[in-house]
């Protein structure tokens, strides 16, 4: 059984990527979850400087999700360069750097600096956190900006340049697209859908920013349905994930036509998610006679 | 290092109006499990699907027995999550994560000590004092609760052979009012040589005002939502004084912070 | 304890609508749920001509929400008028006719057929309908698009006027605004996300039409965002609605904003959802000293 | 005219492999219930709330008891649904909705009637073949599974008085083979004077085609995907010939149609 992927030039030895955000830097579950055994390690959105995130709560649940507003908190790239990065590199994992900013000057210092370290595999832009004010959401809403940070960021690295974008948009197709044609060697989908919670005791929103990105099960069939639009539409290799909680939902991911899928607030829920996931889609290629991915992805979509 | 276990409950009585102790068997967490550690426990779904947890819960380790390979817990129930755990029952199994964030810094040998908690913020603490005593600690214990049938925890801390001193709101037993009133009558010289305290937000910042008064060093144990319990989602953020510009992980800096650390606002970090 | 409310010119006894397309045209549930007792009917849409709808399955179960593809199947306007307006006039109930159309040409009709009728309190425009080819949400998704049918609707009547904006926009406000300066009564919103669901036995899409509109609990955090973001823009009153299941969730809208509230799926699951909302809405004002709702329409808007 | 009851589960067994009987009691929906018509069926939640059911589940009628206030289903685990409703036990409370649809046209005294059922559609069958009994008809049942231990509805039929036909696939009790193939040894004059049929899209079509050639008017029961089940949403719509401009509501113009207004479709509308 091959499970091997080329995603946009990044080779995955199995298709289960670890989301942004959701592994912080690879050794959060040490012992349980390993990064090396997963596909690949997408470690928490990376800023020029370090950024302090928002107020608390940052955290409230709802019908089969969660709300995060954690507001790209992070130690900035130069921590992350020394103090993360080594230990990821020397662990075998394949690293993809989540990237995020406030402007286009601070994507490209970040790919610059980032194409010159070694033990990094691929770059995902983040322009899509709805979490920040300035920035993330609103940098991936537009194609034309989206296009603009994709050729920007392709000019300072030779290193796979991936989006993530975000599925707060009327036309998605529109926006991958837009990447695709900018250079983007993959395409990563989706981000959180901006949601908020309230308590109807205190008569107060639930988060310390009112707003934060829907994440779980409940957003499934949203990214389903953008990843079958996107997949339609490009050549580009597609990482696609969203409310992952089984092999059967990221087989789901792979129909529609996903190259590789990324595992988030599952992770939370089963530490050893990833892991089951990737046994669930060997069997499940076996079940029905498959020995490659490439036999599955796009399968569904007419 | 931790585990995830799959626990069979041996038991999940309820001790008191809404307070329920939980015991499992989680050989691994049993072993390693330390006073102020955490467990990260999944919970068994609502009859409305759109109600059901999908996070685990974080509650403190309230006692090891790592011969017999158990863990317990002490719960109040507050919203949907420990309403479902109080429905669990014995033979049924629950994912258990842990032990998981700091635990309390023991003190040494002889030492004095003081633990002053209230409502569930007991369960770390009679954890605490179990190991304090054991290594031959003098264990002084201010334990607060609205009302005496509260006092759950009372019998297990005596039977330990710490000296308790009680307060309750309703005066129902001991002191009638706030636990932290009974901090005034400790002696002037050598109350103690640590404290430690867990308990709602302003009855901490009384006991941090008690400590840095008379010089003695301190340990509280703070409360935050939480999604991944392990470090790496930034969700449990708590920023520990007004000033600060970081934001301190409660799961993994803490869930024990010195007290000196901690400036308490009214309501935040605190345990009900 | 007074649950009356204006909804626009609309007046409501109390604030518990039942959604459109979830309660047909009133009967459905007869004896267990009456349409004299809720708030509003709001009826299944209506087109010029009778349509058709879309090929089975239309129906599909996601985590905690479903999915729909009915494709607005009804049997047009005179058929309308003629067979099932008059059962609900009769009944006593408020009713509020959701119209579609496959273009301008279709609302106007439409507006002016309903103004001569006699029986109906308002009219929803649904220009938000996720599963039809031409019309529908992409209507929906442009500014100057609702600008110029909610114009166009209310040259033709005196009645008041709701567009329902679709969620699947990048900029929500803007279209909230649109349809406001255009002259709207009310807003109505959310309708349904658009989704999918797949099949892994059989590698396809699970509904005939591939994609469908994504209602229930999951979409309550991003309906509940939508409705405080567009309350702090519009001065018009707003019918709120997405995934309510309990009085909670609909305490939850009005905190956010909404004067009213809809009720869909929900009825599915609990025929009697209407009525325990109600209930349950008066437990709460009374449980915290409230007399009107007005005291509770965006008490948690910052 | 339908109910909600919020029905106590006497007793939901285990009656062959994957396939359960419940009885609950439901009084209104036991005194009117007909042969054909469903209930709609209230699902508790899984332990992973995202795989829990939001909506409701559809099963036939499989037989009511007014006096006694008791109505029950037969069924098959098909999936999430089924596998938690197999789940609940006697003592706990299940919501159900019903009768809904329309059931089948009973048949005069003295008539004799031909039912033709496969798998889970022999469910509204055996109720229907209580009835025909009991208003004095001649009960002929073609009865199709896989396998014997599958013949779970047979002992009821025979009880009732019903002469039963048997086919099964794999030969281990009556004809192996379909279940359709017992149709072609029906006396070729008066076979029946109404036929009932309820199982597998393809059977049904051979159900179908025979009435046809021998002119009997019959009866089937479709299946689909249900939103509501009263009619309102429209989600359950079959198209019943190719060339229809429209669709038909299973659950309210169905779940029975009149058997030469449907074209078969392979595996449309029929159930396992
Ligand atoms: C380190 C730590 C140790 C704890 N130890 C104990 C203990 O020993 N005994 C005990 O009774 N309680 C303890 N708690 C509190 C316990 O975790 C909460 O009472 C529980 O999560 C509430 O869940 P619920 O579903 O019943 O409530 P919900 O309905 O979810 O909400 C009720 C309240 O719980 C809070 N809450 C919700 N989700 C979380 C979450 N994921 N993490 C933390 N709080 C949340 C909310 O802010 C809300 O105010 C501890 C919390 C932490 C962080
Ligand atoms: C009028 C009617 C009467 C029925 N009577 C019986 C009966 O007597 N005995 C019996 O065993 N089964 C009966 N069924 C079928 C039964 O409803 C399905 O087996 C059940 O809904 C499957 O639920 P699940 O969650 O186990 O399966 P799922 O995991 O939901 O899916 C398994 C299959 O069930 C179908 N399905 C899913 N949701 C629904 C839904 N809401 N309505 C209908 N089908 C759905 C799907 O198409 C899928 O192929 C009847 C169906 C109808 C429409
Ligand atoms: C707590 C949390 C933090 C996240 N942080 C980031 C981030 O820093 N950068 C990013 O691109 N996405 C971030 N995400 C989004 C996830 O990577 C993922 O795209 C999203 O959660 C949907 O997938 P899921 O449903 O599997 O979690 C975060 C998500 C969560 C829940
Ligand atoms: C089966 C079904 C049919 C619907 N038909 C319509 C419709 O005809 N017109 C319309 O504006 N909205 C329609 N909707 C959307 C609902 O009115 C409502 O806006 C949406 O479902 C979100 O609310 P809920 O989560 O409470 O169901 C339909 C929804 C469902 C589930
Ligand atoms: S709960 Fe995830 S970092 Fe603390
Ligand atoms: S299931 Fe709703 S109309 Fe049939």
């Amino acid at each position: 059984m091959n499970l091997e992927v080329d995603l946009g030039g990044i080779r995955l030895a199995n298709p289960v990527v670890m989301a942004s955000g959701t592994f912080g830097y690879g050794f959060g579950y040490e012992g349980l979850l390993n990064p090396n055994e997963v596909g690949a390690v997408i470690t928490k959105a990376t800023t020029r400087e370090p950024w302090a995130g928002n107020p608390p709560p940052r955290i409230a649940e709802t019908p089969c999700g969660m709300l995060n507003a954690i507001g790209l908190e992070n130690p900035g790239i130069e921590v992350f360069l020394s103090k993360y990065l080594p230990r990821l590199r020397s662990s075998g994992a394949v690293v993809i750097v989540n990237i995020a900013g406030r402007a286009l000057k601070e994507y490209v210092e970040l790919a610059s600096i980032i194409d010159k370290a070694t033990g990094v595999a691929g770059i995902e832009i983040n322009i899509s956190c709805p979490n920040v004010e300035l920035g993330g959401m609103q940098l991936g809403t537009a194609p034309r900006m989206v296009s603009e940070i994709v050729k920007a960021v392709k000019e300072e690295t030779n290193l796979p340049v991936m989006p993530k974008l975000s599925p707060n948009v009327t036309d998605i197709v529109g926006i991958a697209t837009a990447a695709e044609c900018a250079g983007a060697d993959a395409i990563s989908m989706i981000n959180t859908l901006q949601g908020m919670a309230v308590d109807i005791e205190t008569k107060r929103p639930v988060l310390g920013n009112i707003f934060g990105g829907l994440s779980g099960p409940a957003i499934k069939p949203v990214a389903l349905r953008m990843v079958y639009q996107v997949y339609r539409a490009v050549d580009i290799p597609i990482l696609g994930g969203g409310g992952i909680m089984s092999a059967k939902d990221a087989i789901e991911f792979f129909l529609v036509g996903a190259s590789a899928v990324s595992v988030g607030t599952g992770t939370f829920v089963n530490p050893r998610l990833a892991m089951e996931v990737k046994a669930g889609i060997e069997d499940y290629m076996e079940r029905h006679g498959h020995t490659g991915l490439d036999e599955i992805i796009g399968a569904a979509v007419l | 290092m931790f585990f995830l276990e799959n626990a069979e409950i041996v038991e999940n009585d309820r001790v008191g109006d809404g307070l329920y102790e939980l015991k499992c068997r989680a050989p691994q967490i049993a072993g390693k499990g330390e006073p102020g550690q955490f467990v990260h426990v999944e919970i068994k779904p609502h009859q409305d699907a759109s109600a059901s947890p999908l996070l685990r819960r974080p509650f403190s380790l309230y006692g090891t027995d790592a011969e017999r390979g158990m863990i317990s817990i002490l719960y109040r129930i507050r919203g949907v999550g420990t309403s479902l755990l109080a429905e669990v029952g014995p033979g049924e199994y629950l994912s258990v994560l842990g032990p998981l964030g700091k635990g309390f810094t023991l003190s040494g040998a002889g030492s004095a000590v003081l633990l002053v908690g209230g409502g569930m913020g007991i369960a770390p603490l009679a954890y605490l004092a179990d190991r304090l005593l054991e290594s031959g600690c003098g264990v002084n214990v201010l334990y607060g609760a609205e009302t005496a049938r509260e006092l759950v925890a009372l019998e297990k801390l005596e039977q330990s052979g710490a000296r308790c001193h009680v307060a309750t709101m309703d005066g129902s037993r001991g002191h009638k009012g706030l636990v932290t009133d009974l901090l005034a009558r400790m002696p002037a010289e050598k109350a103690a040589d640590m404290i430690y305290s867990c308990g709602p937000s302003e009855m901490m910042a009384h006991v941090a005002q008690f400590a840095k008064e008379r010089g003695i060093p301190g340990e509280v144990s703070l409360e935050s939502n939480m999604a991944c319990g392990v470090g790496v989602c930034l969700g449990c953020a708590v920023r520990l004084k007004a000033g600060d510009r970081d934001y301190a992980k409660v799961c993994s800096d803490g869930p024990v912070f010195p007290i000196d650390q901690v400036e308490f606002e009214a309501g935040e970090g605190g345990r009900k």
